[in-house]
């Protein structure tokens, strides 16, 4: 990791005031993340993956310590329109169409009506959702409100992509298809990608950098740097020997958050 | 505390900047009547004399903010509260029927509002009716239905009532029809999966869901309930209350008395709306809903 | 009471049950809503004319509606005359500042913490004036013509329109301000983008009740000064003439003006706010 | 016994002799118990008769006339005014000296039942009311003296005894005035008279209560023409909105005594026929078609003034 | 699968309309489900698999067909309270607390307090969010929020349980732990329950059947039955040779579905 880090936070705490008193979500997270670098974040529910993605993308401020996205502040990186967010849950707007929605960030960032018309029909089929561009967020099924709020997040051309859980409600399938569209757009685009999932192949699959964390409060349990090539990755990949070995660490450093088992 | 102060100010400043435009639009408007009455004695005015001359008008064409702050103060202050002369008493008679009617206003435009979503045949019959309803000026008509109302024997308090509650039920049931039918599909089919019954639909899901549509139509239809009562107290006799105070202003052209009576009355209605505000305020705290 | 007073009252038990079949069995058809709202009308009007001819009630306190039907009939141009003075000049030019004042003040309080703080108070408190103490004031700034009945609308359609758009503009969740500003979306973008749409359920809810307060608000501004036209004027001078069939023939074109005004909102908000699940039957919230 | 009277206009020095009768006991005295109703602005007596919320209400004649062809039968059964105190109050800088400098200017009137005296004046003036340059433009006047003062007409309604007072107080002096006095201009009507219902007329019973009441009322007037001061101090006292001033109801009373000077509650047959003539030389639109039958009684102040 | 057919559909078809036509969602779909099956359901993204089960639970009025629910119609079954249903999205209701949330099915089927109490108490440990009773909605994660909407499914005593991607947003983990549990619960209960997954593993983990489909429109590709005991399925159940077979017939059967390798 030789490049500048991109995302760099330092003895970060936040804690939520609520109704029933305090709740430590995050506890002195320190984190460098490098231009082009892939991080997965993993951990078990609740531990404050979410957290830190809405911290890094200015959504929520830290109770103490220190975040700069690219020297600056993660709220002026915000501004400068740094961030491509997906959300957890799809949030897509209901008075407008699929491809609505998708050309909206578009809209807002000033793009051409021809690059506009463009880049929707281009992201569409990514996550092949073509068919559906003229129709209402309520006509369509959970998993493909999710995809097309990965297709508003890829249309625009932001440097850091943060993605919460995006394939969670994908079958397998379209889960490669997706993974292996994503690494052929980090690897053109040389994007700095956060990236939440839940599933330890798919974590080691996409990443440069594992970060397993561990609720209560919600700690970086470990890091770990992956050896697989930053190259081409085939998905054939997730039988060799390297693959399942950091497979194997990353479940020991999650089974150690846990109460059972 | 911070945030007192803050609202405070910004209150103030608002309120600082309304009176300065205030105060010149008082001495334009008023400017005409000092000039002609000038031009009738023939002579000549200067503008200090304007400005001051037109600030203490007996009846100006819009009377000074402190000319109607002393209306105010006078009407307040200088005869017992139970008097007559108070207005605190005319204010009294009017938050009476204004309560009054805007209870039975509320509860009619609820129940219907229930009765609407929840009956086909009350959505398509009784909406476009409760609509044209309200296109009856009944404000036009307030003199013939108290007329009408007290040769029925209905006297007092009460037909002031039906006229407040004719026009705040309204908003009330627009407002709810929409709140009501706001809980998106997914929330009503897991209460369909459970076969809840409509009265548990009701309270469990609508009810709730519709709070901020209530709170913003019970704004609405409190006040329409006061105007309701003043209009309906210019006819009733012309005798107590607000409304009656204002005509009587009117009749002898007291604009100082009609912009007090004014006042009164907006200051009745922003203290009822803030009320409704505070339940609002409190209702969405116990339910975790204030965020 | 005699026998047309019970033969309404049998009418009136008749239609409203074949209401109630219709609305259950039938509702998916065009026809059903505007018949069954028809139907409803219809009986009202029967019940209304049976019980007038049953209790002999004296047409000074309330005419039937047939002998209001024939003074309407024989009064058109009048009417159509007044209807002019009253809702195409005064109400609908209130009305359309009036909203328009709204929307634009309920946008600077939701854009400036400092205006929501400040104005919105003060706002409420001046849009609280009642309309009977304003309008004799309206008058004498306005003349009598249609400008100061205008001048009332748009003071009595504004608060309205006010709460609602400002209710409407807080509506937003928390989701969607959130994606706003990974955009750092601009005030404007995210008022043209996120608050407007959201907000068009809460304001339709204020226009619709904006349209029968702007009627109003015309017709009783005619009571404080007016030319020797317009329905305000003529239903007062009607009354102290006994001419109650006239009275009520103004309020019948009140009434339909009134109706066809909302109704046009409606068909407006039907098209604007077809996401609302309000709007749509069934679905699975978005 | 009940009565309930409805007057024609909120509480003030006009309806003086009512409330000193009632404050000086005459009304108790002849054994009734009086309930005096004030009016306002959108209040029409006639209205109130007709559903039956009074026994007997104070009205101008042209009013109950007409009232009396749509169908509702009120009678007059006495007339404590003599006079008219309406006129047409002009400013003299519009440049009105006659009734034919009206042309092409604009004029206040009160509607609501009390526009038919103006109505026939500018019908035996042949003075078309539509608003064409050779006739005149009317507005529906107001509450008060405002269109005046602000210049929005050149004359407006007023009574002897209350706006041109108003007008007065405003700061306008006499001279800058022109008032047309419908007495004067010989088209007087008859205003504040007494009014029931023919039908229970017809009941001896309540015949015989009108005649204590109107005895009583009279008894009130006089009293109260003779004590002027006093009478206005017990308006003031009835006066519920407490809106009232001291000055201008004393000043009230002095004029409403100018025209109840001339009646002693009886209605002058001549008066009555002479009105009835003003009202049918209406024009085209007259404000009755034909000369009312029955519409008043002398039956009543016959007994009562025995 | 000798029991009585508790689910039974027959040539079922939907067609939804939309303002851009005709959507086909199901098409001759024809399914038995025993008592005491359990069902998954697996298939691309929006080939139908929610809008099967809503037509299940009569929140879908299929276009033509027949579907019985234990002999009767799926709307009187539903006013029988045969269904607890766990939706795709969490759907919590704001204004309540999370305990209120689970709570709200007991008030509505008449359950007595102290019951109401216990079985919510139970429900919240099962789902491991007992500390979190008291807290609202908003005021969770995604993955917390999924849980206590199984939760409040579970609460009470439903014979069939429809269960849309309950586990989506669960990591491994916790994930494994739930499965387990929803195993011994159907095992103690005999509850029939269809449920629908993205992944490959779990479904055939928990599965006594395991229906494919396949989409545009939405039809069932293959019905597989599972050969795994009906009794005690220990995790390391998935390391076995049948286990591995029935998995990659699924995994066939999905791929056929789509259009890509
Ligand atoms: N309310 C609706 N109006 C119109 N079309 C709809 C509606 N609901 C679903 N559809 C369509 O029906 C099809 C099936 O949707 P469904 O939600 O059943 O898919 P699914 O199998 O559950 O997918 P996922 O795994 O993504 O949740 C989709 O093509 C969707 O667009
Ligand atoms: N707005 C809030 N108010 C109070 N507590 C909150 C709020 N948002 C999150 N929390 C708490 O912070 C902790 C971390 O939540 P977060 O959403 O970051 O978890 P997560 O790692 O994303 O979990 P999941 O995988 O389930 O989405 C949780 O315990 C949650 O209850
Ligand atoms: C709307 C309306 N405005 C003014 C008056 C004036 N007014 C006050 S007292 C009086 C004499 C009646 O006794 C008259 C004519 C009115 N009547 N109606
Ligand atoms: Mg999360
Ligand atoms: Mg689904």
């Amino acid at each position: 990791m030789t490049a500048a880090p991109v995302i760099d936070i330092a003895n970060l705490d936040l804690v939520f005031q609520t109704n029933d008193g305090p709740v430590q979500a995050l506890k002195d997270v320190n984190l460098r993340i490098g231009k082009g670098d892939f991080v997965s974040f993993i951990g078990p529910s609740g531990c404050g993956k979410t957290t830190l993605l809405r911290c890094i993308a200015a959504l929520e401020t830290p109770t103490s310590g220190r975040l700069t996205v690219c020297g600056i502040s993660a709220d002026e990186a915000r501004k400068a329109r740094s961030y491509g967010y997906v959300f957890q849950a799809a949030g897509l707007y209901p008075w407008r169409t699929i491809a609505g929605n998708i050309r909206l960030p578009l809209e807002i960032m000033g793009y051409t009506r021809a690059e506009q018309q463009d880049r929707v029909q281009k992201v569409l089929s990514l996550v092949e959702l073509e068919a559906f561009g003229r129709k209402y967020p309520w006509q369509l099924s959970g998993g493909m409100q999710q995809r097309a709020s990965i297709a508003r997040a890829l249309a625009f051309d932001a440097d850091i992509l943060l993605m919460d859980e995006p394939f969670g409600a994908l079958d397998e399938i379209v889960r490669d298809h997706l993974n292996e569209e994503l690494l052929k757009l980090w690897r053109r685009t040389q994007k700095t990608i956060a990236f939440v999932t839940h599933s330890i192949p798919e974590a080691v699959y996409l990443s440069t950098k594992i970060v397993v964390m561990s609720p209560r409060p919600g700690r970086i349990a470990e890091v770990i740097e992956s050896p697989l090539p930053r190259g081409d990755r085939p998905l054939s990949i997730r039988e060799s020997r390297e693959f399942l070995d950091i497979a194997h660490r990353v479940r020991e450093g999650l089974r150690a958050g846990h109460a059972y088992d | 505390m911070i945030e007192r102060f803050r609202t405070l100010a910004a209150i103030l400043t608002v309120v600082a900047v309304i009176v300065v435009v205030w105060y010149a639009f008082a001495v334009v408007l008023n400017s005409r009547w000092e000039y002609d009455q000038a031009a009738r004695a023939g002579v000549q005015i200067g503008l200090p004399e304007l400005i001051e001359r037109t600030l203490a008008q007996d009846r100006p064409m819009l009377p000074a903010p402190h000319q109607v702050l002393a209306g105010l103060w006078e009407g307040v202050t200088r005869y017992a509260p139970t008097s007559r002369r108070n207005l605190v008493y005319h204010a009294g008679v009017t938050l009476s029927a204004t309560l009054a009617g805007f209870a039975l206003g509320a509860a009619a435009g609820l129940l219907l509002a229930v009765g609407i979503v929840h009956s086909r045949a009350m959505d398509m019959s009784v909406m476009p009716w409760a609509i044209a309803s309200q296109t009856i000026p009944i404000l036009a008509i307030a003199p013939m239905v108290i007329v009408v109302l007290a040769s029925l024997g209905i006297k007092g308090l009460l037909p002031k009532a039906l006229i407040a509650a004719y026009l705040s039920f309204f908003p009330v049931l627009v407002g709810m029809v929409k709140g009501l039918r706001a809980p998106d599909g997914m929330q009503l089919d897991l209460l369909r999966t459970w076969n809840a019954s409509r009265a548990t639909t009701l309270f469990k899901l609508r009810l709730p869901a519709s709070l901020p549509y209530l709170f913003a139509s019970l704004k609405v239809g409190i006040a329409s309930a006061l105007v309701g009562t003043i209009v309906a107290e210019l006819p009733a006799g012309a005798t107590m209350g607000l409304g009656a105070r204002l005509l009587s202003g009117s009749y002898y052209g007291q604009t100082i008395q009609i912009w007090s009576a004014l006042f009164a009355a907006a200051i009745l209605a922003a203290v009822l709306v803030a009320a409704v505000g505070a339940v609002e305020r409190l209702v969405l705290k116990r339910m975790g809903l204030a965020r | 009471m005699s026998w047309q007073g019970w033969a309404a009252i049998a009418f009136w038990i008749a239609a409203t049950m074949l209401n109630c079949h219709i609305a259950n069995r039938w509702y998916r058809s065009r026809w059903a809503r505007p018949f069954v709202a028809t139907l409803f009308g219809v009986t009202l009007l029967v019940l209304w004319e049976g019980l007038v001819r049953g209790l002999n009630v004296s047409p000074v306190i309330l005419p039937a509606p047939t002998v209001i039907a024939a003074r309407f009939a024989q009064s058109l141009p009048l009417l159509w005359g007044d209807f002019t003075q009253t809702i195409l000049k005064g109400a609908l030019s209130g009305y359309l500042i009036g909203c328009g004042a709204a929307v634009l003040v309920a946008i600077l309080v939701d854009r400036s913490p400092f205006l929501r703080r400040g104005l919105l108070p003060v706002g409420n408190f001046i849009a609280a004036l009642p309309i009977v103490g304003i309008a004799p004031i309206l008058v004498m700034w306005f003349g009598f013509d249609w400008q100061s009945k205008a001048a009332v609308v748009v003071v009595m359609v504004f608060f309205p329109v006010l709460i609602n758009m400002v209710a409407g503009l807080a509506a937003t969740d928390p989701l969607q301000r959130d994606l706003m500003r990974t955009y750092s979306a601009t005030g404007r973008q995210s008022l043209l983008y996120l608050c407007l749409p959201a907000a068009m359920p809460f304001l339709f809810n204020g226009l619709k009740i904006a349209t029968t307060l702007a009627l109003i608000g015309a017709i009783v501004a005619e009571f404080f000064g007016s030319p020797t036209r317009g329905m305000g004027f003529r239903i007062s001078t009607a009354v102290g003439q006994l001419d109650l069939p006239l009275v009520w023939a103004e309020i019948a074109v009140a009434a339909l003006a009134g109706s066809g005004f909302f109704g046009l909102m409606t068909l407006i908000e039907k098209a604007v706010t077809f996401w609302h699940p309000s709007q749509r039957a069934a679905g699975r919230g978005a | 016994q009940d009565v309930k009277l409805q007057l024609k206009w909120v509480t003030q020095a006009q309806f003086a002799g009512y409330y000193v009768a009632k404050d000086k006991g005459f009304y108790e005295e002849e054994g009734l118990s009086v309930e005096i109703m004030p009016g306002g602005p959108d209040i029409a007596p006639t209205q109130v008769m007709a559903g039956g919320g009074a026994d007997v209400t104070v009205d101008w004649l042209p009013s109950a006339l007409a009232a009396r062809e749509k169908g509702l039968p009120l009678v007059n059964i006495a007339q404590p005014f003599k006079s008219s105190g309406m006129m047409l109050t002009c400013l003299a800088e519009t440049g009105i000296t006659g009734p034919e400098d009206f042309r092409g200017k604009t004029l206040g009137v009160w509607f609501g039942g009390n526009e038919y005296p103006f109505l026939s004046w500018m019908a035996t003036l042949k003075i078309p009311t539509d608003g064409s340059p050779e006739g005149v433009t009317v507005l529906k006047q107001g509450f008060n003296v405002d269109p005046l003062l602000q210049k929005q007409a050149a004359c407006i309604s007023t009574m002897t005894y209350n706006e041109y007072w108003q007008v007065i107080d405003a700061g306008i002096k006499p001279e800058e005035l022109v008032t047309f006095k419908y007495e004067d201009e010989g088209v007087a009507t008859l205003e504040d008279g007494l009014y029931v219902m023919e039908d229970k007329l017809a009941d001896p019973a309540f015949k015989e209560k009108m005649v204590k009441f109107v005895r009583a009322s009279m008894k009130g007037w006089k009293y109260a023409e003779e004590n002027p001061d006093e009478a206005a101090d017990i308006v003031l006292e009835n006066d519920e909105t407490g809106a009232q001033t001291e000055e201008h109801q004393k000043r009230m009373m002095g004029e409403i005594a100018k025209l109840t000077a001339g009646s002693n509650g009886a209605l002058d047959p001549a008066d009555y026929e002479r009105t009835v003539k003003i009202l049918l030389a209406g024009g085209s639109d007259p404000v009755i078609s034909k000369a009312p039958e029955g519409a008043y009684t002398l039956e009543v102040t016959d007994e009562a003034l025995k």
